[in-house]
């Protein structure tokens, strides 16, 4: 692609989100049970389903398992468009206790308001007070839960300065914890951690060693520089940096005419006229 | 085998007192029981049920909750979400947690599983439980308030058998009340229900009284033929409310699809200058069950029950009683 | 989704293991896996499977695991119980446990209650929980013996948030294997079970490797049309085994009823002069799945197929797949 | 009745299980939730079903609820005619784990081997030996478990001088623990205990203040001092001592033709020619 980043003409054909969820979406493989929470986290695994990975089974923490979701994108994982074509229904101690914490769930897909360095994540409140935060947020749902069951998740959210920083104003969800090791030698959690973080910039991926994040893939159209300065921390670019691939005809098709129709998700009636 | 069947007024008379801890089952967007919560807000603004400082329990604060937060009825909320998904969140319990209007709430935060696990100790009569998530961040250390400052909740433990592994104590919750809502129940208590379970096993379980509200009587002989889709025996359940379109915006898979328009209207008019119209109408305006589903109207009502989930409740839609017999059995 | 059906024979062959932990699903006289441990036995007579020092886990030890316990290959036992209800105690069982013959098992003696619950931690990946039951009496100080001497099982503790009530702490159980009978699968490993749950729930979800056998596979449309019903969800399931009357002499709710003619016909033929010739016959004799039904006779199933439970199938059967499609989709 | 008992004539009549069935179906009423075990325990709470108590809600361990057995007495609790018409299926969790153990199951029925005279009972082994025991029986099944949470459970077992004993070979299930008020202050234990033990020849219920049993009532057709001699403590006699009623021809009609057809539980068979 290039050695600098910065085809900013991009921008006019597809939304930082679109790339978010086409470079997400790879995540999904073969028969992989796949867990798929509130929000924007709903679009990738359905976009690999059709398109990779058409033998995974997605679950809803409310207990859906295997559902068929009939329209488009769903505004909750509790609607009746994804419960009325499913499976299996189980509850929550089935889905979070029981398939996550066995290691049933090979990817779960999480959204947050802020990750840190280790790739630990905030979704409860912003400010540093809990008894009066300066904004409140949703909450942990069933997030906790899944990061640390989870084979391995991965995470789609903004990248700011105050978003990606060097430290969480509420520790909700534990990644790699305190950095290292500690994730498995000091707390014994039994999933994989942070795959990867899907920013609308970058790629963000732990250090094997440090688990620190670092700059693991860019989308062509900003910079190192960019992402860097819209980092909360000194973050690094990982050895094997490598350019993100532009979304596929047949990705951008099926998140515009079969997913997100309305663009509510990825924004993309923004910048292209709908049909 | 006794007749469970109450009216509203009479299950929410009977059972909520000043200081209740409310347990409420369904989803942000699904099988909540805001109907129960309204008819605490019109008994109360009557004169006729005394409560104060409750405690709301449940996977969320949505519709129902909301409204006792803005009327100043709720002291505590124990809960891992705060809003209705996609939607957004409540703007409600935004302002009282952010500026402490109208009054200050407690609010203790959970994830998904460890409420599940809290409940289902107090379902099963356990001080408290062990939990794989609840050792790590902030959850662990964020209880409910006791002197405005927050204090260590969960306890970590180490197996005492070896493995070296560490665990979460949590203690159990034990509500007063437990309130669900279902498609289908029969007079003896039996509730079924279509689609995910969310927390309601533990839920349902978990209250010193448990309250069904149905969308629909149905005769017995149906449980009979489908027992095993009886989440939710009579044998533990108090009363069963008849109401339907009781979970209202919410959604009640086999019936109804969430209406989602309505949230988003909801959380519009959900600042202090709007919610009090918005209560008249949707709380306070209507005096019977007729009425209120004319305040939801017609045209709205055939929208959300053209929904695909339908076909699930098929089987169980020939034994519901009409309208006329299930008045007939209602006490009083 | 992929297709999870599997042959008896590999399923055993693939997921038994010399020292394995299986633990069994079902209650003493309804929908246990006596199939499952028949064909250990022929694998192991048969020289293809080297298994030896099992563990057995469930709610009882009956037909099946009895005769496991008299070829010798089990080295303990957790289980609740040691009969078939009113048809009598397990001969064998009391054989190995008071004279020591064929050789000497261990056996941890659990309620069903406590045995759950230790299952419910196994599903849950929790090393321990915390259960009302096990604080007083013996139960709570047999364990499976160590050095041949009794030691400590269940650790008392008082509640650290301050009730003052004891608990107490169980360990969990993770079998290798969990076998569980159902009357209806698909091929994804949705398995569909009517009437009562027993503790099979958290026997399926305890296991590494969860195996159903299944009477009738039924099209997946099926539990799209039911997802209610589906009691184990095809994304815990390791295998499926099509089985028609695997749990016999048990019931299988919905099917069949329980054959107490002949678990008093085995309990008769229980001591070691006689089990042999009943094993010849009952586990040895056949070659096919044709062939075991021969061996259990048209006139029996004919009789144990007219029972009133079948009315609660009546809603599946349409959806079962004939044989010739089950066999094509067969592996192999 | 009578002050010295010993009408044995009663026995060509009744059989000493058919007394106590009818004496303990007398502790159903109302609209108890009634939990009920394998063998003889089903007998009585199906007994007052048809005559006292129709409102009553009887529970089986399997999970079960609400059923009416088709037929005539089963060979267990998990029998399909049990399960055929039942209001609700759960399972064991759901049965002894919530609503027994929630208060929510007024009564329960069990079976013994062994009690001791703090109402204790075993059902795991005969002999001293837990490696070796003389005689290998059931084990526990559901029953330390109502033990502990039933709002009261009453027991149906044989009267023999090694059956009602000082001590237990071994200690299964809890009664009223060490005595006096141990049940509640040292262990903690939601339910109320042992309510009465029905033998074949005598009603047996607790001392309100030392909670050791006393012969409260016994059936006429034998006498104080033959309970004594079969009774392994020295069992007191109860204040309110009386003879129990002998069964009336309405239950003596249910438990021949409608219950116990065969007579395998009662044994009445024995006595009578069946018509």
């Amino acid at each position: 692609m290039s050695d600098n980043g910065n085809h900013k003409d991009l921008l006019k054909k597809y939304t930082p989100m679109e790339f978010a969820c086409c470079a997400s979406a790879r995540y999904c493989a073969d028969d992989m049970n796949v867990f798929v929470g509130v929000g924007l986290s709903l679009l990738p695994a359905q976009l690999a389903q059709r398109l990779y990975a058409p033998d995974i089974t997605i679950i809803y923490e409310g207990g859906t398992i295997g559902a068929t979701v009939v329209g488009g994108l769903p505004w909750g994982v509790d609607v009746t468009c994804i419960q009325a074509n499913a499976e299996c229904h189980t509850d929550v101690v089935g889905t979070l206790g029981w398939l996550c914490q066995k290691g049933k769930v090979e990817l779960t897909y999480l959204g947050a308001a802020q990750a840190d360095k280790y790739g630990n994540l905030n979704t409860t409140l912003r400010g540093d007070d809990y008894l009066r935060p300066a904004a409140r947020i949703s909450g942990s749902g069933g997030a906790h839960d899944l990061a640390i069951g989870s084979k391995t998740f991965v995470v789609i959210m903004n990248h700011r300065e105050d978003r990606i920083v060097d430290k969480l104003d509420y520790r909700t969800t534990p990644g790699f914890c305190e950095g290292g090791r500690s994730r498995w030698e000091e707390w014994g959690f039994a999933g994989g951690g942070n795959g990867a973080i899907y920013t609308d910039l970058a790629v963000l991926r732990p250090n094997p060693d440090s688990y620190e994040l670092e700059i693991s893939e860019a989308y062509p159209f900003t910079s190192i520089e960019e992402i860097k300065k819209k980092t909360g921390f000194d973050i690094k670019v990982a050895k094997n940096f490598k350019w993100t691939d532009i979304p596929t005809e047949e990705e951008i098709d099926i998140i515009r005419n079969k997913l997100d129709i309305t663009g509510d998700y990825t924004g993309w009636t923004k910048i292209i006229k709908k049909n | 085998m006794i007749n469970k069947l109450s009216s509203l007024s009479d299950a929410v008379n009977k059972y909520v007192h000043d200081r209740s801890i409310i347990a409420m089952g369904g989803f942000p967007l699904s099988r909540e029981t805001p109907i129960f919560f309204k008819e605490i807000l019109r008994q109360h603004r009557a004169g006729i049920l005394n409560v104060n400082d409750l405690t709301l329990v449940g996977p969320s604060i949505t519709l129902g909750g909301s409204m006792l937060v803005a009327e100043g009825l709720v002291d505590s909320v124990i809960s891992p979400f705060a809003g209705h998904e996609r939607p957004g969140l409540s703007v409600i319990a935004k302002e009282a947690l952010e500026k402490g209007l109208p009054r200050k709430i407690k609010w203790e935060d959970e994830s998904n599983l460890s409420l599940a696990m809290r409940l289902m100790a107090g379902a099963l009569n356990l001080p408290f439980i062990t939990c794989t998530s609840g050792i790590w961040g902030d959850l662990k250390k964020q209880g409910l308030v006791e002197g405005m400052g927050p204090y260590p909740k969960n306890i970590v433990m180490e197996d005492p058998f070896g493995s070296a592994r560490k665990v979460a104590l949590l203690q159990a919750i034990m509500p007063d009340i437990s309130v669900l809502h279902v498609p289908f129940a029969d007079i003896h208590g039996n509730g079924i229900v279509l689609g995910s379970g969310y927390h309601d096993i533990w839920i349902s379980r978990a209250g010193k009284n448990t309250i069904l509200i149905a969308d629909h009587i149905i005769d017995t002989e149906a449980c009979r033929r489908y027992p095993n889709l009886v989440m939710f025996p009579g044998a533990g359940v108090s009363a069963v409310v008849p109401w339907r379109f009781g979970a209202w915006p919410t959604n009640c898979v086999g019936l109804y699809k969430e209406d989602v328009d309505h949230m988003q209207y909801f959380l519009k008019n959900s600042r202090r200058e709007t919610l009090q119209e918005y209560m008249e109408k949707y709380v306070y305006s209507w005096n019977s069950h007729d009425e209120y589903l004319d305040v939801i109207g017609k045209n709205r009502i055939d929208f959300l029950e053209d929904d695909p989930s339908t076909v699930l409740s098929e089987p169980l839609r020939p034994w519901i009683l009409p309208a006329d017999k299930v008045a007939a059995l209602l006490p009083g």
